[in-house]
């Protein structure tokens, strides 16, 4: 892990900051210097709501070194109602309970331990809404 | 832009190389692609490589290989688009005869991936992907072409069945082609029972890590006069075409917007309808991967590419076959030289020179070779003339 | 060929950029160059880029830079020559316009270098040596270029003033550049005396670690009516040539060879001698290089590189102004980016608008970019119209 | 460090194994598949005989992690009496007595230590004929 660019990205995975084009309002996470939707260059800071559905998953059953100890593990793309999508794992649901069109939540969770110093690293995974 | 033939190919056997390193894996398929081609001499040189800085701690590589092959102070240049990297050196040879800067032009690709161990090479291919919003949170090259596997299942009902007939076909093609890594036959059972990597793609849906090179001799088409070993190639397409590099930030997930627009500006290019194509080597770094390219290349409406599949049409006896070299699940996949390989395939098909897997009557062939989980995408037409 | 003229430049100030991603930091640059430039779109990119695998562990730039830049689909493609990446992203987005491939093509290079401490970039830099007969041995950058230094000292009688006044004389041009990263100025005995790294080079004879981007705007010469914001500037020449990739296979540890070669060739393109250069922007990552270089490239006789430092020869006002921008020394090396921050300094100077380090009368300017202990060099030489 | 790629090294580094062109007599250090002189590509396996003369040399203040305690060390470049150069470190001279144009014997030694398990690696350096 790479500690500077952990601490840059903080903004994002601990307090879902992303970026509204003031042209467009297209929502740029992470934020961008130019809006793909309009080309204009400034952009609010908005925080996501955080809720949204889950357009499609997989579960992982080999995974990175980083993530060893948690396979198999749930990842999807949630299509949040703010009008963006993230790509984050599905935790505190049964693997075999996951479906398409299900509605999740944004929680800040430890995402994976990082070597032998085992320094955690954290951010948000989808957690269903009940 | 000056007309650029294919003068010559060379590929090695592909696999674990553990006694081979990079330069020589590199070396060998140079020199048998200048060996069929008949030059005495290349004038510049594009390597297609992903990542060797990852996989075996070295970068520089047009240095490094321009000083092995033994071609003096030529200009050689190392180019990367992820698992794209080789079609994107044919492009830039093809570009760089086509401007009329030099004349015989070396396109190779290489990788060597074995020097690291399973979870080296995992860390590598993940450099593809968005490092800060897609493989922090736990996402793997198999976990992304899984959630298009899953939105191409929900959408269009394509069945598990009809994924694992693309790794039996490409298999049944790789056992006849002597310089694939996995020449063996499989099963649809023996693929759906493989073990598990990501839900619904088992080991057998994925492509190898491999060692291995290709390499491939352009020139201006004015000059195949002087190399006539065997019937001349020209280039007559190539299109190139980006996508984000997040997954999660396409509109669709069960299309590839960078090969649909590769695809269509190579075919422009060629003054070519998709149905003069004869056959075609597409990227199926995973099973749904070829159903998803063939789809998108146009080849079957949407959501057609599973039953397609399951149908033989892409068989070398169907309507348009696809991957007749084994493609990348049984011929292996060193990243940077898969591009490469499938030029060579298209190359040997149009000369007649396939052997068991030769397909007939073979006049136009297309290669379509993708980065990352479709942020990038090159598509090449070749004719043989 | 199609005649190509660059019409827009960009960089942002380089340094230690903690708050700044590499993708960022590519886009800064990148748009700068395209408001510089006046056009509405780019119809294709090339990024050079060293290691952005060991550096910050993502590929694919291509991707990832046409994503963040919001251009839409566009080919984008990642070049890779070590330390003189940017400058084959130069050479390949002209031969890329001069094919006719596309228009509007935008060459940017980028390194972000501190995400990793000292020691991985040291190591991310040594994978332009010869990783298996250099690196392996305990060779370091410093270490290869102060074994040339060494030669050239017993040859020719090179001093280590000599070598300190090349950093002088740069970071005196560099102090008059807003956006160099060490803008102080030196002295002959802040150099000797600083931290020995490599006898005879201390910490003050090497180009430091830098984040940094810089991009440019090329389109073919007969659309610049389109973009009159600045006079205008042809590409006249461009060369490029390797050499061996480990120091020790070479005759003459004295000499580079691929610049020779390289910079023989843009001039025969260009159709000038070396007597119509009013100003060079060479690769000073160590202050032997620069001497070394002004040799190789013809502007001193072999040996006379030193004395003519010393003599003030290549400062701004000299007989051959070299590296007005304060070269890698003093602007700082980003090594993907090094050779694009090169292109920018020479058009800038034939603009015209390179303030406090104008020089007078500038017309035509080259520029040299080297990889590794010059085992690849491009040369380009440009013209104001 | 790559334990495969170390062990396929070990001919050259443990054993000194070059090649030699059957064409044109060019000695290849590691082997090559192709002579760079003469375009030939048979080779003869040809054990160099490992004395030569020192070209350049450097003592490095500010090395790598690998080398980090063997600091200040001495790396030159030899012409092999055999007519190939080589890249080593220089050992058991005092590093003010190093000169060009000495003379200097290749031997087997310890060349870097790897990361926390301490697994060493060997190669050649340059000791001095006296
Ligand atoms: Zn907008
Ligand atoms: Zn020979």
């Amino acid at each position: 892990m790479f500690p500077s660019r952990y601490w840059r990205e903080i903004p994002h995975r601990y307090r879902l900051e992303a970026g509204k084009c003031t042209g467009c309002g297209f929502v740029a996470f992470p934020r961008r210097l130019v809006c793909p939707q309009c080309g204009q260059r400034e952009f609010e800071t908005f925080k996501l709501k955080g809720e949204g559905e889950l357009l499609t998953y997989t579960v992982i059953h080999v995974g990175p070194s980083a993530f060893v100890d948690d396979t198999p593990y749930a990842l999807g793309i949630v299509k949040m109602d703010d009008g963006v999508n993230i790509t984050a794992q599905i935790s505190d649901i049964g693997l075999d309970n996951i479906e398409v069109g299900g509605r999740y939540k944004i929680e800040f969770r430890k995402i994976q331990s990082d070597g032998h110093s085992g320094i955690h690293a954290y951010g948000y995974k989808f957690i269903p809404i009940r | 832009m000056r007309d650029v033939a294919v003068i010559g190919v060379g590929m090695n056997k592909w696999g674990e190389l553990w006694d081979m390193s990079i330069r020589d894996i590199f070396t060998e398929a140079a020199l048998k692609a200048i060996d069929d081609s008949g030059v005495d001499h290349i004038d510049a040189m594009y390597i297609g490589c992903m990542s060797s800085g990852l996989f075996v701690g070295q970068e520089h590589l047009g240095s490094l290989m321009a000083d092995y092959l033994g071609q003096g102070n030529i200009p050689a240049s190392r180019v990367e688009s992820a698992c794209c990297s080789g079609g994107l050196a044919f492009r830039s040879a093809y570009m760089d005869v086509a401007s009329g800067m030099n004349d015989i032009v070396l396109a190779g690709g290489v990788e060597k991936m074995t020097d690291v161990g399973g979870d080296g090479a995992t860390y590598a291919l993940a450099t593809a992907a968005d490092g800060e919003y897609e493989v922090y949170n736990g996402a793997t090259f198999p976990g992304l072409y899984a959630l298009m596997a899953r939105a191409h299942m929900e959408r269009y009902g394509t069945t598990r069945k009809q994924l694992a007939e693309v790794a039996v076909k490409n298999h049944d093609n790789g056992s006849k082609n002597p310089l694939a890594q996995f020449p063996f036959k499989t099963t649809v059972d023996g693929v759906i029972n493989a073990v598990m990597v990501a839900d619904p793609l088992t080991l057998m849906d994925c492509s190898p890590i491999t060692d291995g090179a290709a390499a491939v001799i352009l020139c201006p088409a004015d000059m195949i006069g002087k190399y006539k070993n065997h019937p001349a190639v020209k280039i007559i397409g190539s299109g190139h075409a980006t996508d984000s590099i997040a997954l999660h930030s396409r509109d669709d997930f069960t299309s590839l917007k960078a090969t649909e627009i590769a695809g269509k500006k190579a075919l422009q290019m060629a003054g070519k309808k998709l149905s003069d194509i004869n056959l075609c080597e597409v990227h199926d770094c995973f099973t749904i991967a070829e159903i998803v390219v063939t789809e998108s290349l146009g080849f079957f409406e949407p959501g057609q590419g599973g039953p397609a599949a399951e149908a033989g049409d892409t068989r070398i006896d169907g309507k348009i076959p696809i991957n007749t070299s084994g493609g990348l699940k049984s011929k292996g996949h060193p990243v940077g030289a898969t591009g490469i390989a499938q030029i060579y395939e298209v190359v040997s098909q149009l000369r007649g020179e396939s052997g068991e897997r030769q397909i007939k009557n073979a006049k136009v062939g297309m290669a379509q070779n993708m980065g990352g989980s479709g942020g990038s995408t090159l598509v090449h037409i070749l004719e043989v003339i």
